[in-house]
């Protein structure tokens, strides 16, 4: 049992949190997220040219070849800088959708694209009925001659706005809540009736909802087996969600720290506010939130890249469930004890504050995923 | 005892409901059901609605334009008011700044500023909270120092709440940099269109412009301008933060966010199925509702109270905890109601004249917004650990 | 709209409270507690004599024609005193059991014995498969000639221990959890085949589960029409409910004020430990908590005598919610802030920790209740 | 990083199991899983099990009779241990008077102590708390007055867990009136023969004779039974501190603490199926099953860095609080599962050699009086609101 580094981790993480720390200050987040793609392109090549774009991959790909435990470095610093590039979205788990159900010709044609950060793919699995169901969909891929023709909405697609291609789910067959049938298509992002309906989100990010009105993609746009999607994007689900969650443990630490610098300095009654014992206390229960959540993100990391199947889906679901928690109590107490400062928007403090709860509403939020834990829990 | 209402409170509050039928604009009600923006003129249209019904007012005497209700009657008429959608009175001129005046203030104070209160012609604000004095108002900087006729201004004020759509400001200064911290303080009233008063925004996290700072250089304020004695303004202060007590905890506003949250969570689906027949979101929803009830009694508890002619004490205190909670707890619930669709932030469906589509429903857009606004509950008007350590101190004896 | 107590109200709550005051101290009950009967029998004289057995009973039983409120000023003191008495079995249940259901024969021979407190009864209702359910029922009731031959087990029969009478609930008809086919008897304490098992309860009453081996009643032994007792049984469960919840408010003020006290008499590091901010606050959770179960306690009395039907039963499960939560954290919290004295049994305090949680295991427990609330909430 | 046991340690935990399911006595077990009484004996018969393997005094260094474990190999061994069902190991003697003997007692104290420690000939018990002084040691007043070879000590010891069972106890007295209150303590080992002592029982809530008053008067201990040096008894009692920190979170206990709640909730029926297949019961374990699983890394995490030659500090508070919240939650789902019959308190059923028939079921009667007597473990061994303020103070230096 080792918690440590190997020499290769610790560098990376050096790599990672230095570039965070050298380019993504607050204000510097708040010109990106004013920019038309909400991010910066320029960090995006950094991170691409430092070889962080290049992590999860096959060398075979152009890949560094790492796991879990490697995502979940860079997404915590990327965590701590409030970073608004879809690393997520396109490194992670479109990515590692590509990676996993597609063919020998599409994973040589995009995944060496992905890597390297000059391709940006985005996956949309979310519909309006569906909530974070993933398996509820009713967006149709009908069969068209050698193709397909899609119709229907996905829905908030985080990372969609600036994607050069879109991994949409859609079902070619049985019912909208069945596991089978769901197929996965690879679709250019200005395929003729693709419509985007852009936005940001209340969090700084950018994303959008896909209108697809009869949008027609050859065979070779099909991601994987006819129908049998499920298991790739209920894995690669898995994957984001170790990743997102090592993300909010950054979001948190920093949150964490900004409070525990403001009850040092703030001083009320003559005394810095840190010296009345409910406020010491409450930063206690947030330290310890944190500790758990932390111990969560590392458990996901641990199963991440392991086999499928019960162990690995509960304790997906438990780390979920801790950080949308541990979130969501971190947040509201950072906002509570900074006082009216703490819900100003020039305060780098408040937007700490809206990530963490926002996380909470990507990838399922703590009730959905509890529920997931119990339907998982041996009952009888 | 008899805790429901008896039947003049029954007849008063069907006439409430009769006058709110008829008198409220529909577009307002829709605005405010929806969570959307009010502009200055909506709030000032429902207002010389109110006055012209003689029904704006509810905490004057009647001498100078008030009614004569209850404490029953005015809680009926805050739980009407809200159910339907009418906005929430903004307190600063007539519930705050008009009790000191009425209570404290000189003969042609009350002659002058009163009517203009009731008219609608003042909009008032508030300038209590300084950078360095939240919830420790005693330690505040703005200095007012006397020269002649004048009282000259400096300093700074914040957390201002609408003092962009303010022409008077009423403002705590210090008088007397010698006293004790809470001995030197006065309560002056100010003109904003002085010379040297700048109202700078701050934009809160969910992008909503709703409080200002307002900066003061060498701003010259008549000395007539003092309300009560130089150096007693901690009184009038104090006296202000027994008299607006009632209704602190918020129980009607919150049971209409209940109504609504009940209304977004059956349009909900999830797995097929309404959100609100989910057993998880649904005993979360039951708790909240039974929670709501027992402080719903609470507050009908103190009311009878002060009917019985007890002053509403350190109990209010525990209730705007309570209700606090409450009330964050129900914003919390709409946002997780609406899954996925709380993190698109669509500004242009807040505003008031929207009529675009709606990117998923006409109700989603305002509600991760509110949410987070809605955290100032337990912040701004002492926070709930202050209110805390009130009870601690006052009932508990601690 | 008016919460004051009329003149004849205030007249019976000083009455109660006077008799708790001055014959229920913590050392008395400790006494009453291990005689046989685990109560006094001179107290319950003492309750007779005063009147207040004959409170909810109409006149012509004998009765002062009290109500709910009635009930509720005499529960709460008997709360306050952590009295031992089964008033709540015979004097609001079990008689309210017979009165609503009995005839005329069955109330005129019972009722004014029970107001006299001569007699005493108890309701026998739940099984030990039941849960909180009352019509969970499978002790079956067979014709047997004129009467009936009942067996079966009823569980958790507080006061049944003592009770002269048992009022056992049976199915004539009907699958187990079925409302119709549930009968109602009067079942002699002494009959032949009915055993009953006798314990305390950690709390200090005592109670018994009732073993029925074919025990035969007369015909005269039903009460209310065959088959058809469940409204019976649920209307007065309510009543109940609404008494129970006045006794926690009871039991909760006092645990509230020695809470207070201690903090106030007790010195750590030099000052009252109710110096300490957290603690202050903690106090005042606690006070506020009781604030909601007194609120709830006083919209119980008021619905108690009410017609059936959802409002009642909402605000009653409401209420119940809320006094089992409350019982619940003021426990907890007393002993908590006690320390280890908190958790001795030479301490009063720890005895009202342990009535007011048990408190939430009869006639409901909160998450019984949140659940009986959410079937009868509008979700649609 | 590789966060699962590595081979050795699994071939360890292999060896431990295989030691647990051939030498732990069945019926040893059968009352630690049920929750029944253990007897003295129970205690003493486990303890030479152990002694025998050499696996008792874990703590301890090789030479006086100890293992050379890891940090992991002994969380390794807590875990087993908890999920067979054996007895904890009472503290007293092996883990908390015995490393203070080796790191400051003198030779002669090492080799008449600690053979008598291993052997189970002693039972230890300890003597810090006072009716005074419960989380403020440092207020203390039980006297040790020297006279010629001996001190004279009066006062009063409470809180002193099994001390029924002792025949020595180590105390902090004090020695030195004039002194800080801190530096006047020394550390005395006291035989419970001696002339004076009396022990009272203190029955707790749930009936339970565990703890203890130890009554000191004109008891004579021989000069030679202090530890160290006069006055510095503070300094010994804060390094035992330090030292016992490990494991104060309970996660093996509680680890089999859920195993038997979901086991019960499992046989429990409401309306006719399971109660563990009721959403909201099932939810509630499941939160508590999450919980644990987080606070079990964490303690990992924590072991890990003792591994990398770290001291465990106040993580170990933060800790402890977690995970006595946890065990008291899964206490509290247990008492709450058997609903009415949470009641009934039949204490026979409870005893060692209960072979009546049970009233419901052959794990109802504890659970109720276990839920009140777990409420101890915020409460002793540092409140968790110590516990809170030594991690503001350490940790986050407020």
């Amino acid at each position: 049992m080792d918690f440590k580094l190997n020499e290769e981790q610790q560098m990376l993480q050096e790599t990672a949190a230095r570039l965070v720390r050298g380019e993504y200050d607050f204000e510097k987040r708040e010109r990106f997220r004013q920019s038309d793609a909400g991010f910066s392109e320029a960090f995006w090549q950094q991170l691409s040219e430092l070889g962080l774009t290049t992590v999860p991959f096959d060398e075979a790909h152009g890949g560094f070849g790492g796991g879990a435990v490697e995502l979940q470095l860079i997404m915590t610093e990327l965590g701590r800088g409030l970073c608004l590039e879809p690393y997520l979205q396109s490194i992670v788990f479109g990515g590692g959708l590509i990676n996993q159900a597609g063919n020998d010709e599409q994973k040589n044609d995009l995944l060496p694209q992905i890597a390297a950060g000059t391709l940006k793919v985005a996956p949309a699995l979310l519909e309006p009925q569906s909530r974070y169901n993933l398996h509820d969909v009713v967006t149709k891929a009908e069969s068209d001659g050698d193709g397909y023709r899609l119709s229907g909405r996905k829905a908030v697609v985080i990372g969609g706005h600036c994607a050069d291609k879109l991994i949409v789910s859609a079902r070619t067959s049985g019912e909208q809540r069945s596991h089978d049938g769901i197929s996965l298509f690879v679709i250019d992002g200005n395929a003729s009736g693709l419509q985007r309906i852009t936005y940001e989100t209340i969090d700084g990010l950018k994303g959008c909802d896909l209108i697809l009105d009869s949008v027609s993609v050859p065979a070779s746009a099909l991601l994987g087996p006819v129908g049998q999607a499920h298991a790739a994007i209920d894995y690669q689900a898995g994957r984001a969600i170790a990743a997102i969650c090592a993300e909010a443990v950054g979001a948190m630490e920093e949150s964490v720290n900004l409070t525990l610098e403001y009850l040092k300095a703030r001083k009320q009654f003559g005394v810095p506010i840190g010296k009345f014992q409910v406020l010491q206390h409450r930063m206690v229960d947030m330290a310890s939130e944190l500790e758990q959540a932390r111990s969560m993100a590392v458990l996901a990391a641990s199963v991440a890249d392991a086999e499928p199947g019960n162990r690995r889906d509960s304790i997906l679901a438990a780390a979920k469930n801790v950080i949308g928690r541990a979130g969501q109590y971190i947040s509201e107490q950072s906002v509570q004890l900074h006082g009216g400062i703490g819900m100003t928007w020039e305060y780098s403090g408040a937007h700490y504050a809206k990530r963490l709860v926002m996380i909470n509403h990507q990838l399922g939020d703590d009730d959905h995923h509890l529920e997931a834990f119990v339907a998982l829990m041996k009952t009888s | 005892m008899n805790i429901n209402f008896n039947e003049a409170e029954l007849a008063f509050r069907d006439e409430v409901r009769s006058f709110l039928s008829s008198e409220l604009p529909q577009d307002i009600a829709a605005k405010v059901k929806g969570g959307k923006h009010l502009s200055k003129e909506d709030h000032q249209r429902w207002q010389q609605i109110l006055s012209r019904k003689g029904w704006y007012a509810t905490h004057w005497p009647v001498e100078y334009g008030g009614v004569e209700w209850s404490a029953v009657q005015k809680h009926i008429f805050d739980e009407e008011t809200a159910a339907f959608g009418a906005p929430r009175t903004i307190p600063f001129g007539v519930n705050m700044v008009a009790p000191v005046i009425i209570k404290f203030g000189t003969e042609e104070q009350k002659q002058h500023y009163l009517p203009r209160i009731l008219s609608g012609e003042d909009w008032w604000c508030q300038g209590y909270s300084e950078p360095g004095a939240g919830s420790d108002l005693a330690s505040l900087k703005t200095r007012a120092v006397r020269q002649g006729d004048h009282y000259i201004v400096n300093g700074q004020k914040t957390w201002t709440t609408l003092g962009q759509h303010a022409n008077w400001i009423f403002c705590l200064v210090r008088t007397d940099t010698q006293a004790k911290p809470q001995s030197g303080i006065s309560f002056l009233l100010i003109d904003m269109q002085t010379p040297g008063i700048t109202v700078r925004p701050i934009i809160t996290l969910d992008g909503e412009h709703e409080v200002n700072e307002v900066f003061f250089e060498d701003v010259k304020v008549p000395v007539e301008n003092l309300v009560g004695e130089e150096n007693k303004g901690w009184t009038y202060a104090k006296y202000l933060l027994t008299y607006e007590r009632t209704g602190l905890a918020g129980i009607g506003a919150s049971k209409a966010a209940l109504d609504r949250l009940k209304e977004i969570a059956g349009k909900e689906v999830k797995n097929g199925k309404p959100l609100l027949q989910d057993p998880a979101f649904a005993s979360r929803v039951a708790q909240v509702e039974i929670d709501l009830m027992a402080a719903e009694i609470t507050n009908l508890r103190i009311i009878a109270a002060v009917e019985g002619g007890g002053v509403p004490g350190a109990e209010s205190s525990m209730l705007k905890v309570k209700g606090t909670e409450i009330r964050q707890t129900i914003t919390d619930l709409m946002r997780r109601a609406i899954g996925p669709y709380a993190q698109p932030f669509p500004e242009a469906e807040m505003e008031l004249d929207y009529e675009g589509e709606y990117l998923s429903s006409d109700y989603a857009a305002p509600l991760a917004p509110h949410y987070f606004n809605m955290r100032k509950l337990s912040i701004f008007g002492g926070s709930n650990e202050i209110q805390k350590n009130i009870v601690a101190k006052m009932i508990l004896e601690l």
